[in-house]
């Protein structure tokens, strides 16, 4: 298990008092606080070694291209992917998934084709497939869900026909906290040679992945919500993919030769990297990712994972409280509603007491359609949430009942 | 009284209450107190939609004076619109026109203005004051 | 004037020794140093109120929500938009253009339809174009230049037909760092009735920019070449083209409401701002802005000319020095090479002396055969560079010549 | 001499020198002095481009052994490539496909073969044990 006082020390912002207490911050799930280590190296970047990657003859240039591609490979062996090219940095998970959506349709999508994706998907692994479907002509399938925020895995297979040219799925749902059974949607998709994306945005930082062993064909997903700096993210993609699809953005850095009439595409990572990359944001996501492993991430999981019962029993306590996404197979976020109390209502309640958790549709409407309701308060813990803010969270809720009652 | 000696008002009620729970409390209160909404007009063209809340508003224009009736789905919404009510209902549109709400600063309840929450009440205030403007012109006063 | 021993201060990476001394940073069209305010805000931000923005309920959410807002204000009053609702976060000046190549082309380019870009653009500013050229059955058209870098504007008259839809070029040059007089091609093309888009990446830095005086319909930047953090950039958009265009990136926070079978998307900005944007990159260009104000951007430009003048004069004295770009319209970059010394072999050379430039083709492969070479070394001074380093770099040039000879 | 031999050799030559412009005086020297790229071989197929600057490289296979000829435009990447030809050509396949390129490090020559500063001579490298697994896999030796 984890030093728990040890680790919070690491994350500055879990001491900083919003009105009478320290915050006890439960939106990890919208974007995850910064441990020092990955501040002081951006700033070490930004004071020492901040120049423009690649192709640069001076030493500042080569020092900060060195450390990115150094960032590079950490994510490389993080995610076991079989080689350092595979990593693409990207703005984030929703840039990963709108780069899939435009190259593989470009290349791969014709009229009457089919997307499929699942019922339980935030809007930024919707609505790029709607846009680009909607450019060629062809159509989105739903894998349905069942109550509990499980997909229904047995109505993928047969989603399936010989129009499906891709499944796109998230590894850990958003607005409910639910792990799909990612390796099973690969191995049916792949068995009917359908390739798969997995929105890693929730996943990445809650449960091991081994984009080896899992086989998947991308898994995208975002630097700031696993303890990295903002507008830096990544896109995992098999070579043979990548070296097939047309890129999505284009200009500096992603051509081999330019001239008006034609232009030749650079090697594999480059040609996804149009312009200037976040670099300092890749070194300071590489610095988060180093840290996460200095911890060990089984030890993470573990510790998340006894933070998960503890809330779940403890929060089933409270009267009136609905939860949504029952599942077993889950992540540590609560998402729920308190009877006869608005979602808005609760948030702002909770955050006067120094408690910051979202409320609304979480990016995920067809989710809360699924539940005929307008919202949740959404709870989303992680390594560096106690006990002790737990216990403080629930009596709160009682006094939120108390309040409206 | 005019809208700033109604704003005034507002704060010296809430001068008397010392923490947030208090302010809250009265808050609810004043939402329970909040009537006059009817079902009829609880209709999708009165519908302001906030990402977070729901507002209904619902105008008419009677002597020369604009008065208004809006409700919302959530208690905190709603004890902020019996303070709007307040403060705007009844008004010429001229008075509604040229009305700067700075009491909802001062009581210390900005947040519930604040344009990233995003709960109906900016834009509700937007629409009473394009209907004032609309009255205005229509009756040239 | 400025108080240039003040202002370097700002700057902790100009106080860094390489080798032997502190580092010549002459590399600042590739990115530009930051001032510590830069790197102090992104700092704070992430210690004290780092939380996703918008529709969060909770205090940290507020604060970041609302110093993100803040800096699409202090942008929008610093180019004078119309509407802060015109003022896009992109990731930088690449993106900007693909957005606008992509939502543009989507609404109003058909098949032979045709696009104007200039002979001197950088890749960024060709490739998107070629691309959507491609998809739509478009064609490139190209305005000429002239040999001292200037660009043919009695040519650009006659490349108009009712074929072209959008004019391309940026404001400076980036391989030579000549001026474009862009409010004459803006006033040409719009009495033709086709909008004009500013490639600003080595404009706004620079050169005054008022977008409303101009009258441009896009004006495209990056924060990392004006000071500020790398990962985001600027596109400003009018808002008639900005409304009418659909949007480039889909996915969270830029649609108002999600169903499979439909998706109506968000107002202006945040139709183009899909995912979570870059919220502390944005703040942190905020900052940077601010900073330039404060000095006063008019003081810094005057500096810099004075720069320009005493560093084109000085160089014009090394024997067998060929300047690429000897247009009185420039700022202050100095692309050149030295007689029978490759570009590479000067550059290297001159990083051992503690100098930094860049060499190569500078992403602008059509500029470098327009003028018959393979690269150049290029030497891009900004307002924290001095009299004094300009001396001791081309004293260094002439031992690179000595040792070459 | 093996090849670890010749590195050793050059480690030791570039010992006396004591600051980085002897190193790069010596370099130039040795750039002068590569010979042996015939015109005829300077041709599109041989090209090697780097972003930087090109690499020409020609190589031969003569009594078992790899032969190699090599250019460039840039008189720095020159001189690294008389020491590579110092170091690996004349060898057979095996020796080339077993060899560690460590003292282009040790001599703090490094910069050259970055991955980063893409002046061809890593790719000329990366070509060179190709053409050696090539050689070895076609003659099984
Ligand atoms: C003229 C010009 N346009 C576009 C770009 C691309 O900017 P970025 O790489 O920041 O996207 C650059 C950067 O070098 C430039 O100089
Ligand atoms: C499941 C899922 N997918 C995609 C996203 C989009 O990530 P980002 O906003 O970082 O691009 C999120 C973020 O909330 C998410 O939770």
């Amino acid at each position: 298990m984890i030093d728990i006082q040890a680790i919070r020390k690491d994350f500055p912002l879990l001491q900083q008092k919003i009105y009478n207490r320290p915050v006890v911050y439960f939106d990890n799930a919208a974007t995850t606080q910064k441990p020092q280590i990955v501040i002081n190296t951006i700033n070490e970047y930004y004071q020492k070694y901040n120049s423009n990657i690649h192709r640069g003859v001076h030493f500042l240039s080569e020092k900060t291209t060195e450390a990115y591609e150094n960032a590079r490979q950490i994510i490389k062996n993080y995610i076991n992917a079989s080689f350092q090219h595979e990593v693409i940095f990207t703005s984030g998970t929703t840039e990963s998934i709108n780069l899939v959506a435009f190259s593989f349709g470009e290349k791969y999508i014709k009229q009457d084709d089919e997307v499929i994706i699942s019922q339980l998907e935030h809007h930024s692994n919707i609505v790029p497939w709607q846009m680009m479907c909607e450019r060629k002509g062809a159509k989105i399938k739903v894998i349905p869900a069942t109550y509990n925020g499980d997909l229904d895995i047995a109505a993928l297979e047969r989603l399936f026909s010989d129009k499906t040219k891709i499944v796109c799925v998230n590894h850990v749902s958003n607005s409910l906290g639910i792990i799909n059974p990612i390796e099973k949607i690969i191995q049916i998709s792949h068995s009917h040679n359908v390739p798969v994306l997995i929105d890693g945005a929730q996943g990445i930082q809650h449960q091991p992945v081994d984009v080896n062993k899992l086989d998947c064909d991308f898994y995208a997903f975002s630097g700031h919500k696993i303890y990295g700096p903002t507008g830096i993210g990544v896109l995992y993609g098999k070579e043979k993919w990548l070296n097939e699809m047309p890129p999505y953005k284009s200009g500096g850095n992603m051509i081999k030769t330019v001239t008006f009439e034609k232009t030749i595409y650079n090697d594999l990572p480059f040609k996804y990297e149009a312009g200037t990359s976040n670099f300092i944001g890749a070194i300071g996501l590489g610095a988060a990712i180093k840290y996460i492993e200095n911890i060990g991430k089984q030890n993470i999981f573990d510790y998340e994972e006894m933070l998960l019962h503890y809330v779940s029993e403890k929060i089933s306590k409270v009267p009136g409280i609905r939860i949504y996404g029952t599942s077993d197979n889950k992540i540590c976020v609560i998402s729920f509603l308190i009877e006869n109390i608005h979602h808005f209502d609760t948030g702002i309640m909770l955050d006067k007491m120094d408690i910051a958790v979202r409320t609304g549709n979480h990016c995920n409407q067809p989710t809360m359609k699924f539940y005929g309701i307008e919202g949740t308060v959404r709870a989303s813990l992680s390594f560096y949430n106690t006990i002790e803010e737990i216990d403080y969270f629930v009596e709160s809720l009682l006094q939120v009942k108390k309040i409206f009652a | 009284m005019t809208i700033d000696q109604i704003q005034e008002q507002i704060v010296e009620e809430f001068s008397v209450f010392t923490d947030w729970m208090e302010k809250y409390t009265y808050l609810i209160e004043l939402s329970k107190e909040l009537q006059g909404f009817k079902e009829e007009f609880r209709i999708n063209q009165n519908l302001i939609k906030g990402c977070q809340s729901q507002v209904w508003l619902q105008v008419e224009f009677k002597n020369g004076k604009i008065i208004f009736y809006a409700d919302s789905d959530t208690v905190l919404t709603k004890g902020m619109i019996a303070l709007l009510i307040r403060v705007l209902s009844n008004r010429t549109p001229e008075e509604i026109v040229n009305a700067k709400l700075w009491f909802v600063d001062k009581i210390g309840l900005t947040t519930h203005l604040s344009p990233t929450r995003s709960n109906g009440l900016i834009s509700m205030i937007k629409q009473i004051k394009l209907y004032a403007i609309a009255y205005k012109t229509k009756y040239n006063i």
